[in-house]
């Protein structure tokens, strides 16, 4: 066997010990999937219980702002999913590289989100005792969906910062020669995770943003 | 090899010493001690509560006060719940044996093992805080919008600690899953797995699949209770009875999580004490996946009384009735297994006696809560407090005190004494049903649960019931004296006591090396052979 | 033990599906299509999303057992999501036959 | 204390069934319990180990008793489910024919009472002997749980919406009314009685208290004060529906539907009129009143549209 330095003492080998890291991670996501879920259960249940005040709510999102957010975050799939490539193949110079625009496009949808939030603060849509709604007839009912907005979103973003924290432990780890082609499990794991942060965002922008738009 | 020579011999615990050496470890038997210990002192401080809550209810007039007592049980509830039955068996004996009886060095993921740890204690802070804040006064099942709206305890803390407990519960589980999975020694099929491995990995599925959902339930309760804008409450346009689908999606699935991992221990009990093959192997280990799968189409047999729609209310009933079947199964093998067996008396199979007599009875209870029609009448009552508390107490701390005596051996290398231990298993099952049987007939009688005072004709049941408690409380004691001091001064263990098969007795030295096995262990015949067929 | 090396241009054309499909379902949305909008909305991002489970996240080169972990994650979400509903869409039933009034 | 029983007294039509099934279930638990006990008694017994060197034959399972042990259980749990799931629906859905309803609001930590005469009551409910009352619960703030246990009935009193369970009772006596959901402090003390009267007496007792106005006279003075009466114009179609001949019929929907005007369709239309809009009208026409009107005053007004539909 060629020394690996990389092998943890309680692995036979490498093998083991990547198909573990890839089990391991697909299981927590679907731990995150149960976790998310229980808000879009939530959703449902209230979007179908009040149609038209979600309806209503849609005309107050800024559609655009969400869209761009959309592709951003597939064009960080994309280069996450090629830096996972480059590491493959070990070209280090294209993995941090294809890291770091991963990483700004990451910190692009963050500033993008923010400033949606800074609206939303300035309209009085953040849900608590300031929350005004112009449609008065269905304040309530909009306010629990503002409410779903920020939790589902908030919860969406810190999966984004903590997102952001890990690249950034990455690129540091590949410029300090970490990986090679024979060993690149953490950028597997973290290509993983943040494809699924965009997966979970694939949904919330229709559910969020595009219900109701035509009414 | 032979016993002196294995006392002197480099183990787990001698390996290294002093304080770092525990809080830094990544081996899983050190972390497995660690959570032992925070298990059991969280185990008697919700014991206090409860020794609290039985005193109280001495007088029909209560002694304590409406706001005091209901504190009680509500950390009696979240202390017991989520610190020690959700971690207990898995966390320790889990934790200790998983490696071990699949030939493995250690867990997938030692670091992510020492993780939860921190996690675990970190939430058990959060909760003790709450506690000494003043404590929280909504029941461990926090509905909403009592907790969310009208409550002016610290909720958001107690909250807290159970959102953040979670966690650990989910990297344990992460691990068992992944372990099992991939680090199954050379010739360690899935069915030749001892029946605790199967156990534990149904348990794992569920920790993994239900315990976020608890956590975001409990986010979105937080957020409602500190915007006071929210989703649960109706003043505010909620639904209260969503917030009680979410929760119980994960609390029932819960309750096998806590019971599964000890029918795991009264496997492999019953098997060495009887010196037999489980009956009907494959049957007792799809019987746990079963229950783990079915345990999650169940949840809404909590809501029969809720506002549930009757329809859901039928669906969530039959499948209720489906449940019992694996479970029943699992009783009936372990009672055939005994059949033409060599069956000693020693204390941990004194246990497993124990925990098939409580079982059934909590099972069979069980069924009465799912005939929606009985439900109607006896759940919130005394019935409903009985009924889990002989499948929680009866069941899973009977085989989790069964499971500590059979690998105490192993874990500390030394005997505990054989009749203290008679002596204490006997006291804490006559403690049991005095304790806990008074409470089938007060249920009925029409006792609803969680009251401070009550109705006068209670009261001769609820005065036994206590004198129970007192002698319960003094069975939980005897042993956790005699162990520790056989922890230090117990005889020193010959390698297997029991003459048990399984890696863990007959490979690994007593107690293990700090990588388990001395020589890389190879499988080559089914788990349980003693009768030591080719 | 690694999944294969893919072509760039795999991911570059599942990247323009995406692109694609984004485009398509943000115009859709402005068309009035009733009760349609809400399945054609779904119907895109479910699309989204399994381009990007099967290839970005290479379960398609993946071991089954791997698969058999995403399936289930989805599957339990649709468990929650199936019973929570069925209790909310058969509240307002009436009570059909009377039968057990007899 | 008295004499020591198992059972609560049987004071309702449906606590001699409920304990009926109980008695069978106790029957099955007990039988399987005794079985079980037996056999691992058995084997304890006759089985125990005798000499240290023991090593008995391993008998690795039999797929006949395996599916006998999961068969037969099943079958005897099925009968369980349809007793339970029938008593169930009978004691949740009211009966055909006519009821005396009772409406009750809990609220931390007390239950309010309302007849249809007027008469108000807290922490006691009256009813007579032989007739089918139909109970509609409300609540003001947190969950509670109405639970009689003489009746064998409880159900929980949700905020937000209306509960309603019915029953007939038998025997004349004082019996407990326990609030069986934990609502806070005082939660034990949210207790009663509930006096089950025989008929001439019960006559005596609703004319014997102060005489005020009835349910629904009172709900018409609401009807009048949160300005309906502009809109909802009797006998005549105006710009909301006329609310004569509605309760207890179906109704046509904007969107298709047909839903049955109870007690819960009338409060969702009062709190959230845009919920379900009556084919031929309008959204956005009637105001929101959720969170405007009381629970009590809410239940007067829905007695009274009920008592706008002639018997």
């Amino acid at each position: 066997m060629i020394a690996q330095p990389e092998l943890k003492h309680h692995f036979d080998d490498a093998g083991q010990q990547l198909e573990s890291s890839t089990l391991g991670m697909w299981i927590f996501l679907a731990t995150e999937i149960m976790f998310f879920g229980g808000m879009f259960c939530s959703y449902t249940i209230y979007r179908s219980a009040f149609p038209e005040a979600f309806a209503s709510t849609s005309h107050f999102m800024n559609v655009t702002a969400g869209a761009l957010n959309t592709g951003v975050l597939i064009c960080s799939s994309l280069t996450m999913a090629l830096a996972v490539r480059a590491a493959q193949i070990g070209q280090k110079k294209a993995l941090i590289w294809l890291l770091i625009l991963t990483l700004t496009l990451g910190c692009v949808f963050l500033g993008i989100k923010g400033m949606e939030y800074h609206e939303k603060w300035v309209e009085h849509h953040v849900p608590g005792p300031s929350f005004h709604y112009e449609e008065a007839q269905y304040a309530q009912n909009a306010e629990i969906l503002f409410f779903l907005y920020f939790a589902m979103t908030g919860v969406h973003a810190v999966h984004m910062i903590v997102g952001v924290g890990l690249l950034i432990t990455l690129i540091i780890m590949a410029s300090r020669n970490r990986f090679s082609a024979a060993w690149y499990t953490p950028v597997d794991m973290i290509g993983l995770y943040w494809h699924f942060v965009d997966i979970v965002w694939i949904f919330l922008f229709p559910l969020l943003y595009l219900i109701g738009h035509t009414k | 090899m032979s016993t002196t020579l294995l006392a002197v011999q480099k183990n787990y615990l001698n390996a290294d010493y002093g304080w770092k050496s525990w809080l830094f470890t990544t081996d899983h038997k050190r972390i497995a001690l660690l959570y032992l210990f925070s298990i059991t002192a969280f185990f008697f401080v919700g014991g206090a509560f409860a020794v609290g809550m039985r005193l109280n209810l001495l007088s029909p007039n209560g002694l304590f006060g409406h706001d005091t007592y209901n504190k009680l049980f509500t950390m009696h509830g979240i202390i017991m719940v989520f610190f020690f039955l959700v971690p207990s068996i898995p966390a320790t004996l889990g934790n200790f044996l998983i490696p071990i009886m699949i030939g493995a060095r250690d867990l997938a993921f030692p670091r992510i093992n020492l993780l939860s740890w921190y996690i675990y204690i970190g939430g058990g802070i959060l909760a003790l805080s709450a506690i000494v804040r003043g404590g929280v006064d909504t029941g461990w099942t926090f509905y909403a919008p009592f907790s969310s709206t009208y409550s002016n305890t610290h909720v958001i803390l107690a909250a807290l600690g159970v959102f953040i407990a979670g966690f650990s519960s989910i990297l344990t589980g992460l691990n068992f899953i992944v372990t099992i999975h991939t680090m199954r020694c050379p010739g360690m099929t899935w069915f030749r797995l001892p029946l605790f491995v199967w156990g534990h990995y149904a348990t794992a599925i569920i920790q993994v699949l239900g315990t976020p959902v608890l956590a975001i339930t409990i986010f979105l309760l937080g957020l409602e209770r500190l915007l006071r804008a929210g989703i649960f409450d109706p003043s505010l346009g909620g639904d209260p009875v969503l917030f009680q689908h979410l929760f119980w999606f994960y609390s029932h699935p819960a309750v096998y999580i806590m019971i599964l991992p000890g029918m795991a221990v009264i496997n492999e009990l019953i098997a060495c004490f009887s010196r037999k093959a489980i009956f009907g192997y494959s049957f007792v280990a799809f019987s746990s996946v079963a229950i783990a799968v079915l345990g999650f189409l169940v949840w809404g047999h909590h809501l029969f009384v809720a506002g549930q729609s009757m329809y859901a209310s039928m669906v969530f009933s039959f499948i209720s009735f489906l449940v019992a079947v694996p479970s029943a199964i699992k009783v009936f093998n372990w009672t055939a297994t005994m059949y033409q067996g060599s069956i000693s008396y020693d204390t941990p199979m004194l246990y497993a006696f124990g925990f098939i007599g409580l079982f059934t009875i909590g099972g069979l209870t069980g069924l009465f809560l799912a005939t929606m029609a009985i439900d109607v009448h006896v759940t919130d009552t005394y019935f409903v407090i009985a009924h889990f508390h002989y499948v929680m107490v009866g069941g899973m701390v009977m085989a989790y005190l069964g499971g500590i005596h059979f690998w105490f051996p192993k874990i500390t290398g030394r005997l505990y004494p054989e009749a203290w231990a008679k002596f204490a298993a006997l006291i804490i099952f006559v403690g049991f049903n005095l304790t806990f049987f008074p409470q089938f007939i007060l249920g009925y009688l029409g006792m609803p649960r969680r009251y401070a005072t009550y109705a006068d004709e209670f009261h001769t049941l609820n005065v036994m019931s206590t004198a129970g408690a007192s002698i319960l409380g003094i069975g939980y004691l005897i042993p956790m004296i005699y162990l520790t001091w056989a922890w230090r001064h117990g005889p020193i263990s010959p390698q297997n006591p029991w003459h048990a098969k399984g890696l863990e007795w007959e490979q690994a030295p007593t107690p293990p090396p700090t990588f388990n096995f001395i020589e890389p262990p190879v499988v080559t015949e089914p788990a349980y052979n003693y009768a030591e067929e080719s | 033990m690694s999944h294969p090396v893919v072509a760039i241009k795999v991911y570059v054309g599942v990247f323009l599906a995406l692109i694609t499909l984004t485009v398509t379902t943000v115009a859709v949305s402005k068309i009035e299509l009733g009760e349609y909008n809400f399945i054609v909305a779904m119907t895109i991002a479910v699309i989204k999303g399994s381009l990007v489970v099967w290839f970005f996240m290479h379960v398609k080169q993946a071991s089954s057992m791997t698969k058999l972990f995403v399936a289930a994650g989805f599957f339990w979400l649709g468990i929650m999501l199936v019973f929570v509903l069925s209790d909310y869409v058969s509240r307002g039933w009436l009570p059909r036959g009377v039968w057990w009034h007899s | 204390m008295g004499s020591f029983s198992i059972f609560p007294p049987r004071a309702s039509s449906t606590a001699g069934e409920v304990d009926a099934l109980y008695g069978f279930l106790l029957l099955v638990g007990i039988g399987m319990t005794l079985l079980i006990f037996f056999f691992v008694f058995l084997f304890a017994i006759k089985y125990r180990r005798k000499d240290p060197e023991d090593k008995p034959k391993a008998i690795h399972g039999s797929i006949p008793l395996e599916i006998a042990w999961s068969v037969i259980p099943f079958l005897i749990m099925l009968v369980m489910f349809a007793w339970g799931t029938k008593l169930y629906f009978q004691n949740y859905t009211p009966p055909l024919k006519d009821t005396l309803d009772i409406y009750v609001t809990g609220k931390q930590w007390m239950w309010k009472v309302q007849y249809p005469g007027g008469q108000r009551e807290i922490n006691e409910l009256h009813v007579p002997v032989g007739r089918a009352v139909k109970l509609t619960l409300a609540s003001e703030d947190v969950i509670h749980s109405f639970y009689i246990p003489a009746f064998r009935l409880k159900h929980d009193v949700v905020p937000g919406s209306y509960q309603t369970y019915w029953f007939e009772p038998t025997k004349s006596g004082r019996y407990h009314i326990f609030c069986a959901e934990y609502c806070g402090t005082n939660h034990s003390r949210m207790i009663g009685w509930v006096t089950v009267m025989e008929p001439d007496r019960y006559q005596e007792w609703l004319s014997g208290g102060v005489q005020g106005e009835s349910m629904a006279d009172k709900g018409e003075k609401v009807f009048e004060q949160y300005g309906c009466v502009n809109c909802h114009v009797l006998d005549q179609q105006g710009r909301c529906p006329s609310l004569r001949n509605v309760f207890g019929k179906p109704v046509q929907l904007e969107d298709g539907r047909t839903v049955l005007a109870d007690e819960a369709y009338i409060r969702e239309s009062i709190l959230n009129p845009n919920a379900k809009i009556v084919k031929g009208y309008h959204r956005d026409v009637m105001p929101v009143f959720q969170g405007q009107i009381a629970e009590e005053p809410l239940l007067q007004l829905i007695v009274y549209i009920k008592s706008l539909s002639a018997k």
